[in-house]
């Protein structure tokens, strides 16, 4: 008998953008936006020998959650490491803009979702990618401005790096499980110019323990945890409605005291357990080892909500 | 320390800066005969939440003012800090705050506009000067995504070919003229000139659709970035066409 | 008169030699290099445990740190060569000659130091060969194995990765040899004796713990389609064709997916109960979801593996347990377990030329042979019969040929292409390319075209059995090798006759879609799922873990 | 990058409405292929970009036998190829072919 906590519905972590996107949406309402057919691509690939994708990695368009429309756009964290680029770029811009010129409007959609999987910027076309991330916060900012929620879906196997990370932060609610990572530096990059004895990037506990799903949550850095399954997103992602936190200088206020105290009361920690024993977790030692379900219940218990975002 | 050549190249007409913890700045002054806020980072420091989290409170300090004052950053960074401690604590969320507050500084009506007088690289970059309405670079700026050095090893290129490659396609290639190509910079000055003051109290006056985000347009302008306008504007076209779609379907 | 006590002498002569640096059998670890320069002499025969995992790095260590004036030309006899200090004996002189069995991450190392002349080679042998050697012509002068704990006594506990130790001890220990150990931890009383203490002379309390490597885990997520669809294959063409319930697995990424197809779709083909229950197998982890699905009911292993000791402890009706409740693994004794009591195995290969020789080896690495060889070769002295290895053997003979034995089943799995493109099957394998470089007089071929029974690829299974004659066996392997350039130069009507025949068969002839062969269909798709399979039991290292 | 296009014919037309569909990603030892109906009805045409050079020989090879177990006409298929293996590129072919027999 295979048991039901193994044997479940397509992993989010293995799945690649396109079957996340038909898992979180409305059976056959995805209205793909310049879509493969559309052959467009990056033009700054060719000079390093690279094949391009017919996506740029980058997958946007409309759909349905529940018969609410909804905006969606999903990295490919396999094709360049879902990186940020002129075109992948480009396209999620557009996407943003438009939900928030068209906010109010017959056209309008409900919510953003945006399913991240990224390394950061390409770096075969840094300083496009750079842009493309700082203009995609500005438009983030812009549709919660115009009082559309943008939500962060991380669980992809290039978890959200680099830029990914700012922009995750960004947006209004930020869904997680247990393998999606958020950090800016990534492990390698830090070991590479720091050394191994500050982050070891081998020693994948740890790399889980100080950026991965359940110690995002637990600190603040997500708000809602899911199993690891396209299913359990999906269910997070219906229940999300309008109350996620408006983009406000009180919005904003309430997070400045949260990351003070942060600092404040965890500054002196080195790894996730210590901080979990001043947070007066019971098991702070064992958290990663805590059943999906077990941690569920914690999380309950703990009734951890960090809203100001 | 305090960059104080470029003080007073842009604020001749007085100040009262003075230099912060974590290696910040921020105090008033005088531009175009009215009061600006001046906020800043010192002595190239690698962005970690301390001086992130310092330099927000000051930003929605003045937001909180409700006055519309100006706010000028003077930007002196590196990239952020690479530590395992700051990762931890969620330096992203730091970033992204320091972000945020900016950008909520602007849509609040404050003018906001960044002179990058140092450097500033990666997720610094985006989390300050790239975060105004405006960015200038002046003497001494080096704004870049990586180094050269770290994109051969990330892109397993030999260093040399890359430099070859760079001078080619500006594309990847740090420093003030590939960036400004891209739409980043708006403007290149030189202290030296004496007419650094007199600019920034023009940039002042000019708040037009400041909110606007037109730094691809900029770029295609430019022939920095070819294609991200035209994507962007193809997108949101289709977007409107999409929910067509949706209906007849 | 003839003094028939010589080495006897010499051993107490070398014993008493050390008594200032001993305390009883202890030994302190700043000592120990001065207890090797006088225990061990110049041209001795020296095992430095190096098993398949387990190993004795401190005393490794300690021994490159002799003075090669005064200690050199050993002979290193071991079966794994894999640390850097193994090499670094040969690079300062203090040893010359080496036999051994497996290098594995030391394989370019001991190409180049033979290409320098720094290293003597005797022989590549395949485990159970060497230590045969061990008690025949290769007997160890000194022996310096690795334990967990020891009394004072010498009473050794070896633990789960108990390997080679009691095989190196008994021809050292009854040969008038000397056994040091390194430890752990010494301890008032050892949880079980593996070793009794009468058959070691030295323990050391090593700074840290020795040395483990996790060579047996593969992690599920990095299954690809094409290996499920070899698992598939292998499946239905030869598991469920033959029925063999006693077996071996190698540890390539083709068998853990056959692995974690059991409880899917091996259990979709009726097979459950009916193949694979008992098993002379490293603690594979992923085997985890066949044993808890009720598959496996008993498992023999060579050693151990890192994060797998407390799980095989919960699961003491299949694994072999001590009284102490921790596995008790034996290289020697589960080699021959898969040499005679196997109807099968089945491996993962790099290359395979027309005959259907096999290896592993690359030009430019020497990595030995470890078990495969055995288990990879029919047994001749093989008496006792199965149904599995009679069918082969009647395939073999043919229908109207006279039954003179039967045969064990010797599958080979490759991917047409390897890593970087490289093509699996070839005109000329590597290793004979670089015998010839070396001068060596033998090839070191893993296993022999003639022993082996099946090969499968992605593009279908060849049944050399079946083949009548080189020229067959030739193009039954072209027949499977793809678009290789082997594969390419096949005779497509002979290679159609074969298939008629039964000799090939392809994913369509065996009635299965090759977009069938999705990730959906393994019964764990993540370590991660093998931990919940487990029950918690099993803990991965860290570096397997995405949480 | 080395780019070529492989025409061939196939003996009938492939069923199915989709009038596209984009099978697999363009990652280290993968590929992806889109398939578009277009064209001549038993006309296949394959236009391949790929990473790998010098395989244009067994790209000829796979084609050949993906046209002949399914008989894709009506296709242009185009293929992105970061290093796929053949059997990989053999399987995604057929992945992407079932797709376009798919009745919406």
């Amino acid at each position: 008998m295979i048991p039901e906590n193994v044997m479940n519905q397509p992993s989010w972590y293995e799945s690649s953008a396109r079957a996340r996107i038909e898992g979180l949406l409305d059976a056959g309402s995805f209205k793909e936006i310049l879509g493969p057919q559309d052959h467009v691509m990056s033009p700054h690939l060719a000079l390093f020998d690279l094949p391009p994708a017919f996506d740029d990695g980058m997958i946007i368009g409309r759909g349905l959650i529940d018969g609410r429309p909804v905006a969606i756009a999903a990295q490919e964290g396999q094709f360049m490491g879902g990186t940020f680029a002129e075109v992948s770029g480009a396209k999620l811009v557009g996407l943003l803009r438009a939900v928030a010129r068209n906010a109010g409007t017959p056209q309008e959609v409900s919510t953003v979702f945006l399913l991240l999987d990224t390394g950061g910027v390409r770096l075969q076309e840094a300083n496009a990618g750079e842009m493309a991330v700082s203009e995609t916060i500005h438009a983030i900012l812009d549709v919660r401005h115009a009082g559309v929620p943008v939500v962060a879906l991380i669980g992809g196997r290039a978890g959200a790096f680099g830029g990914g990370g700012l922009v995750t932060a960004c947006c209004s609610h930020i869904i997680i499980s247990e393998q999606g990572r958020i950090s800016v530096s990534g492990p390698e990059v830090i070991e590479t110019n720091k050394g191994v004895e500050e982050f070891d990037s081998r020693d994948r506990a740890l790399v889980w323990r100080v950026t991965g799903g359940r110690s995002r949550v637990l600190l603040g850095g997500a708000d809602s945890y899911v199993k690891g399954d396209i299913g359990s997103f999906r269910k997070a992602a219906e229940v999300i409605n309008n109350n996620a936190p408006p983009l406000s200088l009180e919005t904003l206020e309430r997070e400045q005291g949260r990351l003070e105290h942060r600092l404040k009361a965890y500054g002196n920690c080195h790894d996730t357990p210590e901080i979990w024993v001043i947070a007066g977790l019971s098991t702070p030692a064992g958290i990663a080892d805590l059943t999906e379900d077990d941690f569920i219940d914690l999380l309950v218990k703990e009734g951890v909500r960090h809203d100001a975002r | 320390m305090m960059p104080d050549n470029l003080i007073s190249a842009l604020f001749p007409h007085g100040h009262t800066l003075s230099a912060g913890a974590e290696n910040t700045l921020s105090g008033q002054a005088r531009s175009g005969g009215r009061d600006v806020e001046v906020l800043g980072i010192t002595n190239s420091t690698p962005l970690g939440p301390e001086t992130a989290i310092i330099l927000a409170g000051h930003v929605l300090k003045i937001v909180k003012s409700d006055n519309k004052t100006p706010i000028i950053f003077l930007i002196d960074t590196a990239s952020q800090r690479m530590t395992r401690r700051d990762e931890m604590l969620g330096l992203n969320e730091y970033l992204a705050h320091l972000a945020k507050s900016i950008i909520l500084a602007g849509m609040a009506g404050h003018r906001t506009i960044s002179v990058l007088y140092g450097t500033a690289a990666a997720g610094a970059f985006i989390a300050t000067a790239l975060s105004t309405q405006t960015m200038i670079a002046v003497d001494g700026a080096h704004p870049s995504v990586m180094d050269l050095a770290s994109i051969a090893r990330v892109t397993k290129l030999p260093l040399d070919v890359l430099t070859e490659k760079a001078k080619k396609t500006p594309v990847f290639a740090p420093g003030v003229e590939p960036l400004a190509a891209t739409g980043a910079v708006s403007e290149i000055w030189k202290l030296s000139d004496g007419l650094c003051a007199e600019r920034l109290s023009r940039l002042l006056a000019d708040n037009q659709s400041m909110n606007n985000d037109n730094r691809d347009v900029l770029g295609a302008g430019r022939g920095g970035r070819t294609m991200a306008a035209d994507v962007a504007q193809r997108v949101e076209k289709a977007f409107v066409q999409a929910s067509d779609l949706k209906k007849a379907g | 008169m003839t003094d028939w006590t010589k080495q006897k002498a010499e051993r107490a002569r070398r014993v008493a030699a050390v008594t200032s640096l001993v305390s009883g059998k202890v030994v302190e670890p700043e000592n120990v290099t001065s207890l090797l320069e006088r225990i061990i002499c110049s041209g001795d025969r020296v095992c430095l445990e190096g098993d398949n995992q387990k190993q004795a790095d401190f005393l490794a260590e300690s021994l490159t740190r002799v003075d090669p004036a005064q200690v050199h030309d050993l002979h290193i006899v071991q079966s794994g060569l894999v640390l850097s200090e193994h090499i670094d004996l040969f690079r300062l002189g203090i040893a010359r000659k080496l036999d051994f069995s497996y290098s594995g991450p030391q394989s370019g190392a001991i190409a180049r130091a033979l290409d320098q002349g720094k290293i003597e080679l005797g022989a590549i042998h395949t485990y159970i060969e060497l230590f045969a050697r061990y008690f025949v012509d290769l007997t160890p002068h000194v022996s310096l194995i690795a334990a967990v704990s020891a009394d004072r006594n010498g009473n050794l506990y070896t633990g789960p990765n108990t390997e080679d130790t009691p095989t190196i001890v008994e021809a050292t220990a009854y040969k008038n040899g000397i056994v040091i150990a390194q430890v752990n931890k010494i301890v008032d009383e050892v949880p079980r004796t593996d070793i009794p203490g009468d058959q070691v002379d030295f323990i050391v309390e090593a700074p840290r713990p020795f040395y483990v490597e996790p060579l047996f885990t593969r992690d599920p997520a990095a299954v690809t389609e094409t290996q499920i669809l070899m698992a598939m294959i292998a499946l239905k063409g030869i598991y469920a064709e033959y029925r063999p319930r006693r077996l071996n697995h190698g540890i390539g990424f083709a068998t853990a997916a056959i692995e974690l197809l059991l409880p899917t779709y091996g259990k979709q083909l009726g097979l459950q109960g009916e193949v694979a229950t008992h098993w002379a197998l490293n603690p594979h982890p992923t085997l985890i979801p066949a044993i808890e699905s009720g598959w496996v009911q008993q498992i023999h292993c060579f050693g151990s593996e890192v994060g797998m000791d407390h799980y095989m402890s919960a699961r003491s009706d299949v694994y072999f347990i001590g009284h102490d409740g921790t596995l008790r693994s034996n290289r020697l004794l589960c080699q021959n377990a898969g040499l005679y009591a196997c109807d099968m195995f089945i491996g993962s290969t790099l290359q395979i030329d027309l005959a259907g020789n096999s290896s592993t080896v690359t030009p430019d690495r020497i990595a030995g042979f470890g078990g495969a060889p055995n288990m990879g070769a029919d047994a001749h002295g093989r008496r006792h019969i199965s149904d599995a290895w009679l069918k082969a053997g009647r395939e073999a003979a043919g229908n109207n040929g006279p039954l003179v034995r039967g045969r064990k089943l010797v599958v080979q799995m490759a991917e047409t292409f390897g890593e970087g493109m490289k093509p699996a099957f070839v005109e000329e394998l590597d290793s004979i390319v670089l015998a010839r470089k070396l001068g060596m007089p033998l090839a070191p071929v893993m296993i022999f075209g003639d022993d082996v029974t099946h090969i499968v690829t992605e593009e279908g299974v060849a049944n050399l059995l079946l083949c009548r004659n080189a020229d067959e066996i030739e193009q039954a392997i072209r027949g499977v090798a793809g678009y290789t350039p082997v594969g390419l130069a096949r005779d497509r009507v002979k290679v159609e006759a074969l298939r008629q025949r039964g000799v090939i068969r392809r994913p369509e002839d065996l009635g299965i879609d090759i977009l069938q062969a999705n990730r959906n269909l393994l019964a764990a798709r993540s370590v991660r799922d093998l931990v919940t399979w487990s029950d918690g039991l099993y803990a991965p290292p860290s570096k397997f873990r995405n949480w | 990058m080395e780019k070529f296009t492989i025409y061939t014919q196939a003996k009938s037309s492939l069923g199915g409405k989709r009038s596209d569909t984009l099978t697999g990603v363009v990652a280290s030892g993968n590929l992806e292929i889109l398939f578009e109906r277009k064209g001549e009805p038993l006309a296949v045409i394959v236009e391949v970009m790929t990473a790998s050079h010098g395989y244009q020989h067994v790209w000829e090879a796979v084609i050949k036998d993906f046209v002949a177990r399914v008989s894709p006409g009506g296709m242009y298929i185009s293929i992105h190829d970061n290093g796929a293996r053949p059997d990989t590129v053999l399987l995604r072919l057929m992945q992407g072919a079932r797709l376009m027999e798919a009745r919406s």
